[in-house]
């Protein structure tokens, strides 16, 4: 496979996960600027359990969701009686305190006779894992892919059953979710807490593919985009944040000519779009239309 | 003295952060709306100035017209493309999302128009001087003044005029007011564009105070417009305008007291405990609490 | 056994509700009337729990409820429907009555009322393709699905011709059980002496008053 | 005056109004009452423009005001209050009145007085329509700190403000104290006075039997019986849809 191509799709993958993250929250009724501190928070610590620690990748990215799902819970717990604009904003604050700790997280260690660890704004360098394993980029990307199919199969389970729905509920009309005798702040913060899971994780996924780290990286302008995605693609199923993805990272980044103009189209598509679409292009009603579709069909 | 000194400075760079503040109190407590390409307008609208310098050939004031004009018409296209179609009460982050959306667009033509990462922004040429031991940068000064009077003519409008009237009582209840016969989606428009008069007069003072500009000017005018309008109370304008000093004053302070590279996370922190503790803000408790109330109708 | 004692309530300095007092057994069916304005749908909102009462006690089988959430006081089985129905407008009827069901024995109960309701060809749409006498037994059978103490019925037949208005009528007669306590606010006299066995009148500042038999023309 | 024909509303398989034709004329109070949900409110908020009809015309002075957009319909004269009362509550008494104005026809000022709305003419007239509705020394109050009574009359107040020729009052008595419910009635008929013409939709009997020149009953979206207060008390046909059915026919207060 062409190497650039290759990375392009793995890019594509690792922003599926902050896309999804954001996606988790909106479900819940709540817009988060936020995310792309739990995917950074993911990738220091997955970066530091593979480097610094040696250990298994399977656990430096269990730790990095861990990481990441604490710090949203942390979030959640904080901002328990913000809605609205009130939460996003705060979500924005807490990203960029958590952007500035790790501006200023310095613990360089000698490993293998090379200084390595975070060190201030220049990063994290030299995670050398995916050289120590002789990953080539399509390996990574296969084990990128796998790891957003396993995600997006725990996710099509979830819509199953009653708990998104109720997250649904919640996010829609929480007077009525209390009716129906559902805690709304219970389930925001597990959903917020999840959300951070995801995004760590994929951000651990994305420091070991990058080899290196730095505070800059992780932006509100990375975290908005992700949320541009998940609103873009729709709230109604999770293939919408990916077609989201697809979209922008896929289609218009890869038509080299435009790049320069990339974003002009970008930008006003996504708004002429919603104008037409304004819940997005997979909304929960096409689902729904979709699947009775499909059951009438198969009946 | 040098306490003195700093508070001074903070005061004038935060009534530039006042007008920011305002803008998005406007629109947040008229419209219930956040624009996010805001600072995209901003830069728009300069980087519109700068490329057209050489062309009008009007100097610095050439800037301060073209920079007011551009911001007001980015501002009304946003309003047009991302704010008229999500009228309706379920629409604010759809809003907020195709707002994002131009905000990438602006920043796009703005850079193709300056293609590089800094350029010079000329400003008025005022002496500075000294008033005892406290030194006095001329420039700012008059932007403290022009300041100053934008927020009062502001007010002006507001409070004595009838289209100050529509407009609050557009904030207060706007289906009464369509039914009333305010034309609610003209009024919208108007507010944006006030926003954007505003926005660009603060967007030219503060780049004449620095001497150039950035592709990074946009994000960094929505942080500061949003932070000022949350510190003082979301919507409320009299609390944008004291948001927007305070915000100028824990910078310089905290700039002074512990370095440049804490200036911006002192802000945020402090916003962030101010939504904790005090979500209505130091003055907009009110908006807060009939929104909150507002979601809570059964 | 489910009562409200002492009920005190005032908005921005003024009394909408003072001392209202009231005690259902199970399986009674009240009817509450009263002029617009009195407080009727406040009273509904404490009730339910989504509205706090500034004083008084909330009681359910010696349980007190009074300072619990919403979400609380439905699990406790103190159910409710609301004036203007009000349903999700991202799921489809027949998921949306699903999450109501948690229990299988509500599952089972659930698919019953269904299938009696004739809602079972309504299951895919959305709520706002469905005809409001639909939705209203909808509703309905969202609140019953989970056998509640006490389910309280806000203006049920807004919106409903008289014909309709028997057939739920009927409907809820028939389907409500033993165990189940009603309460229904309401404005249509003939519906509500259909489906209540006695009828309290709100008046203003004065509480509930006993309405007997004179108004049965 | 106003017109309706064949007026009629459906939402979604719910027939609101069903067939509506009424006629006001000139100078008269003219009352729609009928039992709830039948669908007095709905032809209130399509005489203003809040529903588009379904089907069916409503002419005020001979003009079609289904072409007018909701926010043009005070232009075109017609005024109303709401059931739940809306004012704007962070203005003062002064600015909500002002808020609505509209110059008597033919004494129409110019735009600078109307862009600072502080002509001592204009100041005379308000204060005249404030001393009206009792409000005389509370034109600097903000409306959200009115008692409830003050407020009801703050809103018909707004209402006139516009000089209409067609003023709405939908369920002006709802929630009002049998005292409240007297002074209402002065002040309607106070109106009636003065020339204006009034659509009063109304379940308490106390006022619309007292206020009203004719009046229209409905159910189910239909007119059932047309006529004056006496007729229509003595109709058969009503006694039967309406006071056997409805709550109480005794205007809240048993």
């Amino acid at each position: 496979m062409d190497m650039y191509l290759a990375s392009v799709l793995t890019n594509m993958t690792l922003i599926a996960f902050l896309a999804l993250s954001a996606y988790l929250v909106l479900v819940v009724g709540e817009v988060s600027f936020g995310q792309q501190a739990f995917f950074g928070i993911g990738a220091y610590i997955t970066a530091s359990a593979t480097a610094l620690a040696g250990a298994h990748i399977f656990w430096g990215l269990l730790a990095g969701a861990i990481g990441g799902a604490s710090c949203a819970l942390l979030l959640g717990l904080l901002t328990i009686r913000l809605s609205g604009i009130y939460f996003a904003i705060s979500t924005l604050c807490f990203a960029e305190l958590l952007r500035f700790f790790l501006l200023h997280l310095r613990f360089t260690q000698s490993v293998d006779g090379r200084i390595i660890g975070p060190d201030g704004p220049e990063g994290f360098s030299n995670i050398r894992w995916i050289f120590e394993n002789h990953y080539q980029v399509t390996d990574f990307l296969l084990l990128a892919v796998t790891c957003l199919i396993i995600l997006l199969i725990v996710l099509f389970s979830l819509e199953r059953s009653p708990i998104m729905l109720g997250a649904r509920m919640v996010g829609n009309d929480p007077i009525l979710a209390q009716s129906q005798g559902l805690n709304p702040t219970r389930y925001r913060l597990s959903f917020i807490t999840l959300s951070g899971a995801v995004a760590g994780f994929g951000g651990g996924l994305f420091a070991l593919f990058n080899t290196h780290i730095e505070p800059a990286m992780f932006g509100v302008m990375l975290g908005i985009h992700g949320l541009a995605y998940a609103v873009i693609g729709g709230l109604g199923s999770a293939v919408g944040p990916l077609l989201g993805v697809f979209l922008d990272i896929g289609l218009l980044e890869s038509i080299r000519p435009l790049a320069a103009y990339r974003m002009i189209i970008f930008g006003g598509l996504v708004a002429f779009l919603l104008v037409f679409r304004p819940e997005g292009i997979i909304s929960p009603r096409l689902v729904s239309r979709l699947k009775s579709r499909w059951r009438n069909r198969h009946v | 003295m040098d306490m003195l000194q700093t508070s001074i400075d903070g005061l004038m760079i935060g009534s530039t952060y006042a007008l920011l503040g305002l803008s998005f109190a406007l629109v947040f407590g008229i419209m219930r709306r956040i624009n996010l390409a805001f600072g995209a307008c901003l830069l728009f609208g300069a980087s519109l100035a700068i490329y057209l310098e050489p062309i009008l050939g009007w100097g610095a004031w050439g800037l301060f017209v073209v920079t007011i004009v551009g911001v007001a018409l980015a501002s009304a296209y946003v309003e047009r493309l991302c704010f008229a179609p999500h009228s309706k009460r379920h629409g604010a982050v759809t809003a907020m999302v195709a707002s994002f959306a131009v905000w990438m667009q602006l920043d796009e033509i703005s850079s193709q128009l300056l293609p590089q990462r800094t350029h010079a922004f000329q400003g008025i040429e005022v002496p500075n001087f000294w008033w005892g031991e406290i030194f006095v940068r001329g420039d700012q000064l008059l932007h403290f003044v022009i300041a100053l009077v934008s927020i009062l003519v502001l007010y002006l409008l507001l409070y004595k005029t009838r289209l100050g009237l529509l407009i609050r009582a557009t904030a207060d209840s706007p289906d009464t007011a369509h039914l009333l016969g305010a034309r609610v989606p003209w009024l919208g428009f108007i507010i944006f564009l006030l926003a954007g008069i505003l926005g660009g007069l603060a967007a030219f003072m503060i780049l004449s105070a620095d001497g150039y500009v950035t592709p990074l000017f946009g994000l960094w005018s929505t942080f500061k417009g949003l932070i000022a309008m949350i510190i003082g109370g979301v919507g409320s304008l009299m609390g944008a305008v004291i948001g927007g000093l305070i915000l100028g004053l824990v910078e310089t302070h905290a700039g002074a007291v512990l370095g440049a590279e804490f200036r911006d996370m002192v802000t945020f922190g402090l916003v962030f405990l101010v939504l904790i503790i005090r979500p209505g803000g130091l003055m907009g408790v009110k908006i807060y609490r009939t929104d909150s109330l507002a979601q809570e109708r059964v | 056994m489910y009562s409200l004692q002492g009920i005190g309530k005032s908005f921005g300095g003024i009394d909408v509700l003072r001392d209202i007092s009231l005690t259902l057994k199970p399986g009674q069916r009240l009817g509450i009337t009263g002029a617009n304005g009195v407080g009727k749908s406040t009273l509904i909102n404490i009730a339910t729990g989504f509205l706090k009462p500034d004083s008084g006690h909330i009681q359910l089988n010696n349980k007190t409820l009074t300072h619990q959430p919403a979400w609380a006081f439905a699990q406790a089985g103190i159910q409710r429907t609301f004036q203007n129905t009000r349903f999700l407008t991202t799921a489809n009827l027949g998921e949306q009555l699903l999450l109501a069901a948690r229990a299988p024995e509500s599952k089972r109960r659930l698919t019953k009322l269904i299938e009696l309701s004739g809602l079972q060809a309504s299951l895919h749409l959305f709520p706002d393709e469905i005809p409001l006498p639909m939705l209203r037994k909808a509703e309905v059978i969202r609140g019953l699905a989970a056998s509640p103490e006490v389910l309280f019925l806000d203006e049920p037949s807004a919106g409903l011709t008289t014909f309709e208005l028997d057939q739920f009528g009927v409907f809820l007669q028939q389907n409500l059980g033993q165990k189940t306590a009603l309460v229904v606010v309401e404005h249509r006299f003939d519906f509500m002496l259909m489906i209540t066995d006695s009828v309290v009148e709100m008046q203003l500042n004065r509480g509930l008053v006993k309405r007997g038999a004179d108004v049965k023309t | 005056m106003l017109e309706v024909r064949n007026l009629v509303k459906h939402f979604g398989g719910v027939r609101a109004v069903d067939g509506l034709d009424f006629k006001i004329q000139q100078g008269e109070v003219f009352g729609l009452i009928g039992p709830n949900g039948s669908g007095k409110s709905t032809t209130v908020n399509l005489v203003c423009g809040v529903f588009a009809p379904t089907d069916g015309e409503i002419l005020l002075d001979g003009i079609d005001l289904g072409a007018i957009a909701p926010h043009n319909r005070v232009d075109a004269g017609v005024a109303r209050t709401f059931q739940n009362i809306r004012l704007f509550s962070e203005l003062t008494v002064w600015q909500n009145l002002w808020v609505a104005w509209r110059d008597q026809p033919g004494q129409e000022q110019g735009w600078v007085s109307n862009w600072f709305g502080r002509s001592p003419a204009r100041r005379q007239e308000i204060q005249k329509l404030l001393e009206f509705s009792g409000l005389g020394d509370k034109a600097d109050h903000l409306a959200g700190n009115l008692a409830f009574g003050e407020q009801r009359r703050l809103e018909l107040a707004r209402a006139m403000a516009s000089k209409p020729k067609l003023i709405l009052l939908d369920e002006p008595a709802a929630g009002m104290n049998s005292a409240e419910i007297k002074d209402l009635c002065q002040r309607v008929l106070a109106m009636k006075e003065m020339g204006m013409t009034v659509l009063l939709v109304e379940h308490v009997m106390e006022l619309v039997m007292n206020v009203t020149d004719r009046i229209t009953v409905l159910n189910f979206g239909k007119p059932i019986a047309q006529g004056t207060p006496i007729e229509i008390q003595n109709n058969k046909l009503v006694q039967e849809a309406y006071f056997g059915s409805a709550e109480n026919a005794h205007g809240g207060v048993s």
